[in-house]
């Protein structure tokens, strides 16, 4: 069974390899530096104990005032699963250091988050729209595209007879 | 030689041959000029079928067509789009008028000279030829050989580029 | 006198629309005489939004659209969504619903697999013959999904907290012949194939990947596999109580694509071995633990993952109490497979470069969601 | 109406002449090439003629030149060819204007 | 120089086992009545109509497209074509009918001219291959003396067509299909005539009523397997084996089909071709394949004889079911092999085949002075045969070792593990 390792271990194990690169800890995931990512990253997928050196999963997620880089990495000698997030907070320019010179399997996927989120990565070789077209308008998986006019949101807002969802902080762009 | 069909077969593979040799001449575009160079080839086969060289007819069209004339065309494959123009030379007018001088040289020497000729085919199949190689031209031939392998290692050496080259070298 | 050389490389275009592109893929690839020198990746043709569509559908709702990312093997596709919703929501699924699971998600396997080195063996030039006599096969898994689900190729059969219908009576005696059919036609493949001289020559040593390369460039499946790392999630992370059942992993030994082809010949073993067990040992209860209709789980995130024919098939789900997921995305083996495309095609012919792509057996559905 | 040696040789003569104005004219190396590979098939086409009908003792001799011709005219066309091919590589033309290498 | 070819059936015209009966028949009737030389042109019609309304168009119809499609529908476990007449025996001119009625779309950025002249000198050579086949003792349309060569030369014709018509499409597919083909004919055209060299070696100059044979005509090397009672290919088996691969290689055929590979290069020289043209590069080269499958009868399978059965049943007959039983062959190995990359089958031109074809001369050359000297024995021919198909194999088996064939090298079965872990190399298996 692969452990899961919790936020306070995967944590520890990033302090240990490069120290200062923790920005925040909560029970599942470890949220590190964007300016430590690639440093911290190169490091534990070297070190023996941590051997982090198969980037499972990498996606984006948008949370209206903020956006996260997912990161899942996999050990295949010890059999754990680490979980890493990187939070952008521009929605103009987000930018997350790319992660591509250290995983090559980033490649792809941060293109896409690039094509579905607009989040950057620089230090990526060739970053384009890898679904989309070049010039296609607007970055679809924000929360905020296709808002429509009336203060319609995304999701799925409610059934019958159950409170609407709560004001997103962010003001939807018309 | 006579004969409606012998008389209507000539006349058809000569007009084959010296057109296609024409449009050599005046096709502008390199592959086409190829094309009529194959067409030209068939109708000399043919015209030696007429003369009932039916072994030679046939190394015409296997060697010339089957092999140079392909190899014609690989060439020009392999040279980019921009070689592939069959233009003419500033010596084009003089070339040609030496060619047009020479042909009325020819021509005038063919219908003067009062040619001694024998109706009778003389029978000359594979196996005369063979023979003849064999026993008379023995020594060409092997000089032949010779040159044959002198080509194809000469051929080789010149087409392949320094990268090739180095690469043999290592190995 | 210049010693440069000029050749003319040009841009050949092997796609959208080509017979080995398995769908609406496109390699464009710069081609010096048959020689690949440089490969580029354009995809998206199919691109359906999936990802956006389902942050307005519920829980429930969401199970066929993994039915249409990877078309070829639906049901695995379902069981990996299902599990995402269950780790989020902390539902129990009964265990005759995970021998159900089991047996379906194996016999998927199958059917994708026989799909797999068939259109592998069309790409390498068998004109049609692999492909025809693993469609033969083929069919039987899909009579057997046709009367437990209803559907041949979008099944929608799992559902959160279970399977949808329990087995129907005429469900054992299909699997059984299935059973009795699949290791003479496998055989028959290895006869066909895996001695061919001629199949050998154009796969062994085409596209070679290195454990390190396979590694850092985050592939799975049989293309990890092939390479000789040993992971199976199965075995490493086991779902649906996958630890009871007894198989093994098979990996190659230097990662050409004609290791990923004996690779997933065995793999198709193993999965008879275990439907073989499952079926055998399968429980009687219900299929499946009652669920709301509204599912509405905790606040949180979920990522769960199986091994899907095609490599780990990850969902990832963020949940903000509400009705519908508020992240829904999809880790899809064959688009990450494609990471390696490049290393493996670049430097081989145009012929290799196809071969390469039928060997990792992509499906556009799920490349381009 | 008959066919004599002399229709066999004027259209060889032709064939020849037409064959040397396209060796002269020409400007791409291989169409120089083709003028050539036309002259020998004109000479070919004349010593079979005369093979034909000229009173000899030994007739195949001029079948025995010709087998020799087509030989040399292979190895020709193979040793040329690759001399275009390696021109063109190094000198990026097959221009046989631009051929100047000796010109001081 | 011909050889008086023993009359097998009677002359009168309804003797139907040798069909130049009728011809001989029609064509005396027709000189009394029409002017002279009339006849040579009715003589050449009733040759080629003959030909190809027994022979070609049956054939092609209903070996190359009806028998093809049901072939190879058998061999992949379908049915092939069932709906059109019954057994699907109209799918052949259903195929014809719609052909005729597509368009024929040529590109704008075409080199007009050439592609619309292509499919027709594609056809050319296809219907004069078979005027050298003997069908039977009388049946040879032209009986040259060295037709042997004239295939040779006129199967070296459609190599120029499939050029000009890869060429001219301006297409990156085609221009790859004609880049191949014209590689290929001039690999494959060397192993071929080398191989065809062993069987002339083999027939020519053997003693036959009073005479001696002539190698390059075809008609003769069928009267050698009538006389010494062996077919050529008993005595040059490794010929055989090297014309099928050359003249697979050269007609396309599937194993070998690099120029209009299907999964590589979507349909090669023939991609932007539709209609009737397409349609005729499509018979043409089940024309194609039927004409070496006649000539490999004719060569290799002893043409119109079958060991004295052709006083009985039709020499015609016999051959034809010849030559469909070679055409078999073409089909089996288009429905079951995989298809080489294009070096790789140019490195089988010159590394494999040709050695083995210089190797068969030598051999063949060897036995041909024994027998000479025995003065053409006719049980020697037999040990012949024994001893060439021995050291054929061997020969095959030997090269083959020798360029590095390893079949007990290549694992066909995977490692199994039983844990999950990293990379695990090769031999370290077992422990986990």
């Amino acid at each position: 069974m692969t452990r899961e390792l919790s936020g306070p271990e995967v944590a520890a194990l990033a302090e240990a390899a490069v120290p200062g690169s923790v920005a925040k800890t909560t029970e599942t995931a470890c949220y590190l530096k964007p300016e430590h990512l690639v440093q911290t990253l190169e490091a534990l997928k070297t070190s023996p104990e941590a051997d982090l050196v198969h980037l499972t999963n990498l996606c984006g997620v948008d949370f209206w005032d903020h956006m996260e880089v997912v990161y899942h990495i996999q050990s295949f000698v010890q059999n754990h699963i680490a979980l890493f997030k990187v939070e952008t907070w521009d929605r103009e320019k987000p930018e997350v250091p790319s992660v591509t010179p250290v995983f090559h399997g980033a490649w792809m996927q941060e293109n896409e988050t690039y094509d579905l989120y607009g989040i950057k990565f620089p230090g990526h070789p060739n970053l384009y729209r890898i679904l989309l077209w070049e010039g296609y308008p607007g970055w679809p998986l924000r929360k905020d595209f296709l808002s429509m006019p009336g203060g319609l949101q995304p999701g799925l807002g409610e059934f019958a007879g159950v409170a609407p969802r709560q004001e997103p902080p962010v003001k939807v762009i018309e | 030689m006579d004969g409606g069909g012998i008389v209507f077969a000539f006349y058809v593979l000569a007009a084959v041959t010296l057109i296609s040799a024409a449009g050599v001449l005046v096709s502008r575009d390199l592959l086409h000029a190829v094309l009529f160079l194959i067409l030209t080839f068939v109708g000399v086969a043919g015209l030696f079928v007429l003369l009932s060289a039916d072994f030679i007819a046939m190394a015409q069209v296997i060697i010339y067509v089957g092999a140079i004339a392909v190899l014609i065309l690989f060439a020009v494959l392999l040279t980019p789009r921009a070689g592939r123009n069959n233009g003419e030379t500033k010596f084009a007018l003089p070339g040609i008028l030496l060619a047009v001088c020479l042909a009325a040289v020819f021509l005038f020497v063919i219908h003067d000279v009062a040619w001694t000729t024998n109706d009778e085919a003389p029978v000359l199949g594979a196996d005369q030829l063979g023979e003849a190689l064999l026993t008379t031209w023995v020594l060409p031939f092997e000089i032949a050989s010779v040159l044959l392998t002198a080509a194809l290692v000469g051929a080789i050496m010149l087409a392949r580029t320094p990268q090739e080259e180095a690469e043999d070298a290592l190995a | 006198m210049t010693q440069t050389i000029k050749s003319e490389p040009f841009i050949l275009n092997i796609g959208p629309q080509h017979p080995s592109t398995h769908g609406v893929f496109r390699i464009k690839a710069t081609v010096d005489g048959e020689k690949v020198i440089e490969a580029e990746m354009v995809m998206g043709y199919l691109h359906r939004s999936m990802e956006k569509l389902a942050e307005e559908r519920t829980y429930t709702q969401n199970i066929p659209f993994t039915d249409r990312t990877d078309y070829l093997s639906s049901m695995s596709n379902n069981l990996g969504y299902c599990l995402a919703v269950e780790k989020l929501a902390s539902i129990e699924v009964p265990a005759r619903g995970n021998a159900i699971r089991v047996i379906m998600s194996e016999l998927q396997r199958l059917a994708s697999h026989c799909m797999a080195i068939g259109a592998f063996a069309n790409d390498t030039g068998a004109w049609q013959t692999p492909v025809m006599w693993a469609f033969r096969e083929r069919e039987k898994i899909l009579d057997i999904f046709e009367v437990t689900s209803g559907a041949r190729l979008t099944c929608n059969y799992m559902r959160i907290g279970g399977v949808a219908f329990d087995l129907r009576p005429q469900f054992e005696p299909m699997v059984r012949k299935v059973l009795n059919d699949f290791p003479p036609f496998l055989q028959e493949m290895e006869d066909l194939l895996s001695g061919n001289e001629i199949f050998l020559s154009r796969t062994r040593g085409v596209g070679v990947l290195s454990p390190e390369m396979a590694t850092n460039a985050s592939l799975s499946g049989p293309m990890l596999r092939g390479s000789g790392v040993a992971w199976d999630l199965r075995k490493a992370d086991p779902y649906c109580g996958y630890e009871q059942y007894d198989f093994d992993i098979p990996i190659g030994y230097q990662g050409d694509s004609f290791d990923r082809f004996i690779v997933r010949l065995e793999e198709m073993r193993q999965s008879l071995h275990i439907i073989q067990q499952a079926l055998d040992g399968l429980p009687s209860g219900p299929h499946s633990t009652q669920v709301p209709l509204a599912l509405r789980p905790p606040k949180g995130e979920a990522y769960a993952r199986i091994e899907s024919p095609r490599g780990e098939l990850g969902y990832y789900l963020v949940s903000d109490e509400g009705p519908a997921p508020y992240r829904f995305h999809i880790r899809p083996p064959s688009f990450i497979n494609l990471s390696a495309l490049r290393e493996m095609t670049v430097g081989g012919t145009v012929a290799d470069a196809i071969v390469v792509l039928g060997s990792i057996d992509i499906v556009v559905g799920e490349i381009d969601r | 109406m008959s066919i004599g040696i002399e229709h066999f040789l004027t259209v060889g003569a032709l064939v020849f002449c037409l064959g040397l104005g396209i060796a002269l004219s020409k400007r791409n190396a291989i169409g120089v090439l083709m003028g050539v590979e036309l002259m020998l098939n004109a000479v070919n086409l004349t010593l079979i003629t005369f093979s034909r009908f000229a009173t000899s003792e030994r007739p195949i001799a001029g079948h025995t030149f010709v087998v020799f011709i087509i030989t040399v005219a292979a190895a020709e066309a193979a040793v040329a060819l690759a001399l275009a091919v390696s021109v063109y590589r190094n000198r990026e033309t097959v221009d046989v204007d631009q051929f100047n290498l000796l010109r001081s | 120089m011909s050889i008086p070819v023993l009359a097998l059936a009677t002359d009168h015209w309804y003797d139907l086992r040798d069909l130049a009966n009728i011809s001989d028949a029609i064509l005396d009737g027709a000189d009394k009545v029409l002017p002279f030389g009339i006849v040579y042109v009715l003589a050449a019609l009733i040759g080629f109509v003959a030909s190809f309304l027994i022979f070609v168009l049956p054939s092609q119809l209903y070996l190359g497209v009806y028998g093809e499609r049901k072939i190879i529908g058998r061999i992949q476990s379908r049915y092939g074509p069932n709906r059109v007449g019954p057994f699907g025996l109209l799918q052949p001119i259903a195929d014809a009918v719609k052909l005729l009625t597509k368009e024929a779309l040529t590109p704008k950025e075409s080199d007009r001219a050439v592609m619309y002249v292509a499919p027709i000198i594609f056809v050319m050579p296809a219907v004069l291959i078979f005027a050298v086949i003997p069908f039977g003792p009388r049946m040879v349309f032209a009986n040259v003396p060295v037709s042997l060569l004239y295939f040779m030369a006129i199967s070296s014709l459609p190599v120029i067509a499939t050029f000009m018509a890869g060429w001219s499409a301006n297409n990156k597919y085609s221009l790859f299909g004609a880049m191949r083909i014209v590689a290929m004919a001039i690999s494959y055209e060397v192993p071929l005539v080398m191989a065809l060299l062993g069987a002339v070696v083999v027939t020519s100059g053997a003693p036959y009523a009073g005479d001696f044979l002539n190698g390059l005509a075809l008609q003769d090397m069928v009267l050698w397997s009538r006389e010494f009672h062996i077919w050529v290919v008993f005595v040059q088996p490794l010929a055989l084996v090297i014309y099928f691969i050359c003249v697979s290689a050269e007609l396309n055929r599937t194993p070998t089909d690099i120029a209009e590979a299907e999964s590589e290069i979507v349909a090669g020289y023939l991609t932007e071709y539709s209609g009737m043209k397409w349609g005729l590069f499509y018979g043409m080269d089940i024309g194609y394949a039927l004409g070496a499958s006649a000539f490999a009868a004719t060569v290799f399978l002893g043409g119109w004889t079958f060991f004295g059965l052709e006083k009985w049943v039709p020499p015609w007959m016999i051959f034809i079911g010849k030559t469909h039983l070679f055409y078999f062959l073409f089909i089996w190995t288009r429905g079951t092999l995989p298809r080489l990359r294009s070096d790789q089958l140019m490195a089988f031109a010159w590394k494999f085949l040709l050695p083995l074809a210089l190797f068969n001369i030598f051999l063949v050359a060897t036995e041909r002075m024994i027998w000479s000297s025995q003065d053409y024995a006719k049980g020697l021919i037999y040990v012949f045969a024994v001893v060439n198909i021995a050291v054929s194999i061997a020969a095959v088996y030997g090269w083959a070792r020798f360029l590095g064939y390893r079949p007990e090298n290549t694992p066909v079965r995977p490692r199994l593990v039983k844990n999950a872990g990293g990379y695990i190399p090769v031999g370290s298996e077992a422990n986990r």
